[in-house]
């Protein structure tokens, strides 16, 4: 009775501000959004007059022919600097929270890996790592891009680090692969300011939209994001699949 | 419609936020609450009957109709973040259970 | 009324009764489940809206990673508990 | 004369935090190299917009530095190199948190993209629940962190209906499409609410604070002078310049943050009166102190606002810097337990007095002639209710902090506190109190600017008016 009264009241908020919406003439219906009103219609022409055509037009401002790869890679990189940042410092944080100092080892699970399961999980890891690495290649053409790329990558080390008991000891060099590609990520960025004249510019020629080799500096930039996501989050399961060793 | 039920997701957070003193429960209030912004921030850029904003060979020019691209890539942005929180909650969780031995964040008193 | 109308209300309607059993049973692994399930939902409603990128991220990181880390920590305190 | 991109105050703290954690041995050293590495760089940047990734606005992000970003700036990064090296033996392992959370204030002040600021909003707070976790009192801490997600996801809820009424992310941009639509302020009233409410858990404004007391009652010498200084400083400047451009609140919402505003000059005096701990005094004095500074934002004096916030980010360094080193000697933070604690350490004493009589209003300090101006000014308007509310929590603060003072220096019988405070923070706070104590004696400096400190407006004028 009392989660009945809760759900109604939550169901009169939710409709006051669904009214409040409605009421609001400048607010779009749903489905019938003016995005040529919008700023997004400069992200969907490329700034430029004519229409883009896919396998046909070179050159442009943008070469990417995923629209929404180009705004979070090209136009609005800053915000993506800063959702790398974000995931950094929450790995970061998570390591400095549960790291006791003590020695460490694997959370003992209730079941012995076997046979077949350490089999079976060395070849989904190469399944998995090549769908990650495709899907961070293909960011700027493709759905996808570094982010789902890199979890992707650190699922299939996670499928190792269940499998193999001692798999734990050999994954220390992610933390400089995280380091490192951090730091060249914001060193492709600066060359912007260097060898262009803006912070994040992009200072390659963008090819023909939908090549493979196209969009100018994006798809390295999506690659060192892969990177340090993959290596990021792997540290992050790592952290919390650790357990103190028994004194 | 889809809109609504993100808005609604939303309050749905923010209810059970106020109301659960779990604090498991409470970072899963806080993901409801943002699976809910998300959806309604996917959804202030649907235009029925407009394409995925991804140029291929087959909706091959951008004078076709697309939905709005800027807020999917904001999403993408939110969603990330999202797991930062999480993350961080779930850490903090643990770290309370070691010191205190409950997850009820009433109980919590210092011995 | 179209076939993706009816189905965007189904999802919208099955996400608010998801969400609120999630915030609501008393189990925490039936919760994260039920979460999980509630994010695996909001994927479907971006492939409708015609979002695919947002769907492949929700997908892999939404659902995926955070229930791998809750169920993780749930495991690590299920066990705490039993050795305590 | 040379000129350096504003972005390398962002970029410089967050490629050496990408480096930092290769060697941890260097972190620090890196950490201390960014902080006064930022405050050379920000004499070297000129003012106006700068794009970022070579796209105008609206279509790009930009960074917009003003007198009243720099002034920020300067300030801030000043105030968080102390804190950094008085810190600097204390807590190597928060080195790479801190270049972070350098990199997102920076970035704060000087963003003009309204989703850009959520992202930074996103990075520093992060970063404040990893400082505050020095405390190891994690539940707080939680707390923290669950206000605080629910702020920020408040803030983009409005940001986006913002954006699905005018199709705009960039604050002066936005700012112009709310002109051109001509909206009428009830359509605004929604997002503009939620977006204050958003920022206003961050900046400490009642009622959305109930995290700052727990982590205030445990702070040390890191978190404490961090969340209750640099911080502050930064979010209620934030918050400052949304009011003043953007806000622009108008109506009943108004007269809804007025009262929220008034309720929080007033709780937090009466709350800061009632209770023993030194540093809850502090923390609701500085509460009371920020809405002050919100209301002269609201009424367009942010000149005076301006000041207010940056003197009390000053002082509130020097005070919580003194108190919590006290404890963490003593482990004892009630006013009881710190009796006489300056009998010993006169150097100190004073510094503290000078500094807490400033915040109180007292004459002969700098927060006495910000007290006297606002107030002539608030009385010229014609808001004698605010004069009167103001006046009686000056009278409030004035006893409450003598009371404390009164305790702090005598001890009637037994054994003298023992409190050791290095030179360094002699000498650091020692500047600060003169400086105060200069601007009080001779204020021309501060009277005798009268130009408005924030430019977006003039600078609409020239983007959309050519």
């Amino acid at each position: 009775m009392k989660n009945f009264l809760a759900l109604v009241l939550v169901l009169l908020l939710s409709a006051g501000i669904i009214i409040t919406l409605q009421n609001n003439d400048l607010f779009p219906v749903f489905g019938e959004a003016q995005v040529v009103n919008r700023v997004s219609d400069h992200y969907i022409t490329k700034g430029s007059t004519q229409p883009i055509i896919w396998g046909e037009t070179t050159d442009a401002e943008d070469g990417a022919a995923n629209i929404v790869t180009s705004i979070v890679v090209n136009y609005r990189s800053f915000d993506t600097l800063g959702e790398v940042t974000v995931l950094f410092v929450s790995a970061m944080g998570v390591a400095l929270l549960l790291s006791s100092g003590r020695t460490s080892k694997r959370l003992a699970l209730n079941f012995k890996p076997n046979f077949m399961l350490r089999v079976g999980s060395r070849a989904l890891f190469g399944i998995i790592l090549m769908t990650g690495v495709y899907i961070i290649l293909h960011g700027h053409l493709t759905p996808g891009g570094g982010f789902p790329g890199g979890v992707m990558i650190a699922s299939s080390v996670l499928l190792l680090y269940l499998a193999d008991d001692e798999f734990r000891s050999k994954i220390k060099g992610f933390k400089v692969l995280e380091g490192v590609a951090g730091s060249l990520y914001v060193i492709v960025v600066l060359l912007g300011l260097i060898l262009a004249t803006y912070f994040l510019q992009n200072f390659l020629p963008t090819g023909t939209v939908g090549d493979l080799f196209s969009a100018g500096i994006l798809p390295i930039v999506y690659i060192l994001i892969g990177l340090k996501v993959g290596s990021e989050i792997s540290g992050l399961i790592d952290n919390f699949l650790t357990e103190e060793e028994a004194a | 419609m889809i809109q609504y039920a993100a808005i609604v997701l939303i309050v749905l957070g923010i209810y059970g936020l106020l109301t659960n003193r779990n604090v498991l429960k409470m970072i899963i209030s806080i993901n409801v609450m943002e699976v809910g912004l998300n959806l309604f921030i996917i959804s202030v850029g649907y235009v029925t009957d407009g394409f995925a904003p991804i140029l291929s060979s087959v909706h091959n020019s951008s004078a076709l109709i697309y939905v709005d691209p800027l807020p999917q890539a904001l999403v993408l942005t939110a969603i990330v973040i999202g797991v930062g929180t999480t993350a961080l909650g779930l850490a903090l969780a643990k770290n309370m259970y070691n010191k205190y031995h409950t997850l009820n964040l009433d109980e919590m008193r210092d011995e | 009324m179209s076939l993706v109308d009816i189905i965007m209300i189904a999802v919208g309607a099955l996400l608010i009764i998801l969400a609120f059993l999630a915030l609501n049973t008393k189990s925490l692994i039936k919760s994260v489940i039920l979460l999980s399930s509630v994010s695996m939902l909001s994927v479907v409603g971006y492939v409708l809206m015609k979002a695919p990128d947002v769907a492949l991220t929700e997908a892999v990181i939404g659902s995926g990673l955070v229930t791998a880390l809750f169920v993780f920590t749930l495991l690590s305190l299920t066990k705490k508990e039993e050795s305590k | 004369m040379m000129t350096l991109s504003p972005v390398l105050l962002i970029a410089a703290p967050l490629l050496l935090a990408f480096l930092s954690i290769l060697s941890k041995k260097v972190a620090p050293i890196l950490l201390v190299v960014a902080s006064l590495f930022n405050i050379a760089v920000l004499f070297f940047i000129p003012a106006g917009i700068v794009n970022i990734g070579g796209f105008d606005q609206p279509v790009g992000i930009n960074l917009f530095v003003d007198n009243f970003s720099f002034y920020g700036l300067l300030a801030v990064n000043v105030l968080f190199a102390i804190v950094v090296i008085l810190n600097l033996k204390n807590y190597p392992k928060y080195s790479t948190v801190l270049l972070v959370s350098l990199a997102a204030l920076n970035g704060l002040l000087l963003t003009g993209d309204l989703f850009n600021l959520f992202v930074f909003l996103e990075i520093a707070s992060i970063s404040a629940y990893l400082i505050t976790s020095s405390n190891k009192k994690p539940s707080s801490t939680f707390k923290y962190l669950v206000l605080g997600s629910l702020g920020s996801s408040l803030y983009l809820f409005g940001l986006i209906i913002l954006y699905a009424m005018f199709g705009t992310l960039n604050l002066m941009d936005m700012i112009h499409q709310i002109d051109v639509a001509n909206a009428p302020y009830t359509s605004l009233i929604l997002p503009f609410f939620l977006m204050f409410a958003g920022i206003g858990v961050e900046a400490k404004l009642l009622p959305f604070n109930s995290w700052a007391k727990p982590i205030f009652e445990h702070s040390n010498t890191l978190s404490g002078p961090m969340i209750g200084s640099v911080y502050a400083a930064t979010m209620s400047l934030v918050m400052a310049r949304l009011i003043t451009n953007l806000f622009a609140f108008e109506g009943t919402l108004l007269t809804v943050v007025t009262v929220l505003l008034v309720a929080g000059v007033v709780l937090g005096e009466v709350m800061a009166f009632s209770t023993k701990n030194i540093r809850e005094i502090l923390l609701y004095s500085s509460i009371s102190q920020v809405s002050i500074a919100m209301l002269l934002f609201l009424n367009q004096i942010g000149w005076w606002g301006f000041f207010l916030v940056l003197v009390n980010a000053f002082s509130k360094l020097v005070l919580f810097f003194i108190i919590n080193h006290a404890v963490k000697d003593s482990n004892d933070d009630s006013l009881h337990g710190l009796k006489g604690l300056f009998r010993k350490n006169i150097v100190v004493g004073v510094i503290f007095t000078i500094v807490s009589l400033s915040v109180a209003g007292l004459p002969l300090f700098v927060g006495f002639i910000i007290k006297l101006n606002y107030m002539t000014i608030l009385a010229v308007q014609g808001q004698i209710w605010l004069v009167a509310i103001i006046l009686l929590a000056t009278v409030v603060e004035g006893i409450y902090f003598i009371r404390l003072l009164v305790k702090l220096w005598y001890k009637e019988e037994g054994e003298d506190l023992s409190v050791h405070f290095p030179l360094v923070y002699k000498l650091i706070f020692g500047a600060i109190a003169l400086a105060i104590l200069a601007f009080g004696l001779y204020s021309t400096p501060l009277t005798s600017v009268n130009t408005t400190l924030d430019s977006v407006g003039d600078q609409i004028e020239v983007i959309y008016n050519e």
